[in-house]
């Protein structure tokens, strides 16, 4: 793993992002922020016989918040929503390649956090 | 079990000291606040020397440090006390604040007029005012557990005093006074049969024994870092998590809000809806640490150790004439031991004993409505820990002996 | 002026030390916390080595020295800030504590339906969230004075804002994000003039210029410990007598009792009303010993030095293309800058910065409605103290180039 | 002055106290108690002409109040109000003849505090 949390891919990433603004019909459609820093994410999926075939993000904040929903849109077009509720940490950081401390760990899972709240329908993803 | 002591007095530098007179130190004076190990100490000296900075919204490498540590003292506390997740250790000033915080959140969300709150005639005045200050703002009724002449709660109240009507039953675990050791289960199998909540004042057994939260039962679990080898300045609230997540929030500020508009705020997750402000830093280090150095001795070794001293301490004690202890014996007690002595004012004793560097406690102990109960004003207290000796024990008899000498007509 | 600096740096452990990428420290996160000098951090050592016991109540010899230490701190902070008696010195957790003990008190006993209280659009959470939370409570009405593009309080809102019906009127000193040094003695006397209480929030001032809370006439006065060299864990609330001795206790339990009964409490001599359990005891003698620390060096001078380095920063920051400085010009702020920077979000900013050894804090500094009436939801703050060097702020300019060119296009 | 809180002079008052009981018709009449260690101390006086003619002491508590207590009633035999008005600490500290730490100082002061709010006529004496 790098320790270098602004390594090229993730600038890529952040400076063009993939799959970001809105979709016409979501079916499910999730927002939340980061108190501490004012990040904020909204996700957006269309679902066809459980499979994820459309999805997108809005929001803004750092860098590694936008650019790590901009790689997890690409990586869950294509797989189930049963897969995806099993997502985890361990899965993100592999995803992103790099090493983060517990204070820009909370940028790196706010997608993540979104993500699962939606999938599982619930009001806020519980910490 | 002497040499392992001898090995553990090393690691309290302020045990090496003697006072005025020139006596060395013998203190006796724990249940008050225990000393600190080394560990401890350097652990905060190192927070201030290489990573010192404001924790959580902090992006540069002093405060991912900080935080990292600060967080990593949080779980060290709840693997401690067996909670079963962090986040239901809510770092407070001490036992005090851990209290407050329950009757200003908890207590006024869920106590009218009509219902009652029970605590017992052995409280600390910690456990005490701040039920009597709600009862006097929300108008339910405090009553409390009597306490039977031998130092223990009187359970043949409790079919009388434990009723519907009582929604919070506040007890202490370990009593500061007579030493008394709760019987926690049947309390707790009592108040979950009429539907009360259970808080338990912790401050006297967390430090000297092994404790579990959960199997304990506690809906709430309140004590204090300096009775336990870590710092002032930092205590803990355990609560159940459903409790915890219902609760409105003590005090406003930073770090407890998610959101702040000037129409209004939302509050945070736990543990942080409860910790407005900067927190605590270097005192949450510490206490991590304290609690490390406690469990590589071993809570069940500590209690052993000081069953031991208090036993001794027991025996040689009442064979001073005009002594009197008060409490139960030495088998229902933890490691400290109340008394009198006819004709000498707790605080003298205290005084004298001081001259042959003893450090034991005079007065109420914050336990005023016990002492009315024993009809003292005051009693003196020897408290153990880890580091005393049996050998400590004959210099306090000792000394005990020359204060009655001092104080013969 | 830089020699000073040089031989004050000496006093700070800290400030030795590199970061993980291996650049030596440049820290200008001092709004967020300060270091701690030597001299703090031995007093704290000291008292766990050498002197440690709980305060007040002990009659033995450990006892009588930390009362003498802890009380011995509590005048020295009320000589810090000009307090006619060290009475009125109340330590709590910090400034947050500081203001949620009057709002539960004072507030509690004072605001009903009608009266209105009034804070700044530029407050910090601390001084907004309480008053919400009481207003909640309680249905007073609670409003706000409005910010200029430049960062002042809009004072011609005062004729509308402040009436017979402002029972409290709540400011800070020094802003945490704009920077601004309010005009306290034209605050002071509009609040006079229709009868308001007054609340400084001085976080952001004592630790940096000379403060006299008689001279402003402040009724309530909040700090931390923690930004002015002293440890976490400690705050002062100081008031005016006559409101303090009026009002009711804040949080209930030992030593802010004059009597206890099972029936009910007499409550204890000021400031003892308001510090129940066992006080911050290593804290308050470490904050004293911060108060001795900054008085050797003189608030005048440590004001001077700041103005100097944020002026020399205002300068070469407002060279950097794209960056935005949030706020007055150098004259009207004290020592911190807070900015933006086109296409670069305030986190990774501070992440790049700390690459090169750099620590400011990114976020909305708990000043949500200030970011919000900038329309930006975060931005970074270089804050900077009596021990930061012009050669520093270069250092910092240097790296935030480095940031625009590792995001530029 | 000594060091020895319990020299002899204060442990002869302690043990027989001067002045101890209660007065027939005392024209003032206070009594305080010290929270921290519940020391209490009632103090009576008989008052012509501005006079003290009679004093008396009542109460419980450690040797250094007590003792205080006992000598400060012989002090003020024969004194004039006004005077007791003015009395301080060190006036204490002189006639105990000891150096006292901060903690048992409020001993000391207690027999004074008691002493001066029934000689100003207040409700308490204030700290
Ligand atoms: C202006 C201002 N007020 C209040 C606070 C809160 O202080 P603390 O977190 O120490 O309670 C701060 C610091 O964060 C501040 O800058
Ligand atoms: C049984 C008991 N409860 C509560 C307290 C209060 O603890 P603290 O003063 O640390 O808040 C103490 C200690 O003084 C105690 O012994």
């Amino acid at each position: 793993m790098s320790d270098d949390l602004y390594r090229e891919a993730i600038l890529d990433h952040y400076k063009h992002p993939r799959q970001k603004g809105h979709l016409a019909a979501p079916d499910i459609q999730f927002h939340d922020h980061n108190p501490f820093c004012g990040d904020e994410i909204t996700i957006e999926l269309k679902v066809e016989n459980g499979i994820v075939v459309d999805a997108a993000f809005d929001g803004h904040g750092c860098a590694i918040s936008q650019a790590t929903a901009s790689m997890l849109m690409e990586e869950i077009l294509g797989k189930p929503l049963e897969e995806l509720k099993a997502l985890d940490k361990e899965y993100i950081l592999e995803m992103l390649g790099i090493q983060i401390g517990p204070v820009r760990l909370k940028c790196a899972l706010l997608p993540l956090k979104v993500l699962k709240a939606g999938v599982w329908g619930l009001e806020e993803w519980p910490e | 079990m002497q040499d392992r002591t001898e090995l553990i007095r090393q690691d309290f530098p302020i045990l090496q000291r003697t006072v005025a007179s020139g006596a060395p130190l013998v203190y006796l004076d724990n249940a008050a606040s225990s000393q600190k190990p080394v560990a401890v100490i350097q652990a905060m000296d190192d927070y201030y020397r290489r990573y010192n900075a404001n924790v959580h919204r902090g992006v540069h490498t002093l405060s991912e440090e900080a935080t990292a540590a600060f967080e990593g003292a949080r779980e060290k506390v709840a693997r401690f006390i067996h909670a079963p997740h962090s986040r239901q250790v809510i770092f407070t000033r001490g036992t005090t604040e851990s209290i407050n915080l329950v009757a200003h959140t908890w207590g006024r969300a869920n106590l009218r007029p009509g219902d009652e709150v029970l605590i017992t005639e052995m409280e600390h005045h910690a456990n005490i005012v701040p039920w009597q200050i709600l009862r006097d703002q929300l108008g339910f009724t405090l009553r409390y557990v009597p306490v039977t002449d031998q130092g223990l709660l009187d359970l043949d109240t409790l079919d009388e005093l434990l009723t519907e009507r009582t929604k919070l039953f506040c007890f202490v675990h370990a009593s500061n006074v007579v030493g008394t050791i709760n019987p926690v289960d049947e309390l707790v199998a009592r108040a979950r049969a009429v539907g009360a909540r259970v808080l338990i004042d912790g401050a006297q057994s967390v430090p000297h024994m092994a404790v579990d939260v959960q199997a304990l039962d506690a809906d709430f679990f309140a004590f204090s870092s300096h009775k336990l080898c870590g710092p002032t300045g930092i205590g803990v609230l355990y609560g159940k998590r459903d409790l915890l997540e219902a609760m409105p929030p003590f005090m406003g500020g930073g770090d407890m809000i998610r959101e702040v508009t000037m129409a209004g705020s939302k509050w945070n997750s736990l543990p942080y809806k409860f910790e407005a402000g900067t927190p605590a830093i270097a005192e949450g280090i510490g206490l991590g640490a304290a609690v490390d150095y406690l469990q590589s001795v071993g809570m069940d070794w500590v209690r052993a150790h000081e069953q031991e001293i208090t036993r001794y301490a027991y025996d040689r004690m009442s064979e001073v004439e005009g002594l009197r202890i008060l409490g139960p014996g030495p088998e229902q007690r933890g490691g400290l031991i109340a008394f009198t002595l006819e004709g000498v004012h707790p605080h003298d004793i205290a005084a004298l004993l001081d001259r042959s560097g003893v450090a034991v406690r005079a007065g109420h102990h914050c336990a005023a409505p016990l002492h009315a109960r024993y009809g003292i004003p005051a009693s003196a207290r020897a408290s153990f820990y880890l580091y005393n000796t049996t050998a400590e024990v004959d210099v306090l008899v000792e000394a005990l002996h020359k204060t009655q000498e001092v104080f013969a007509l």
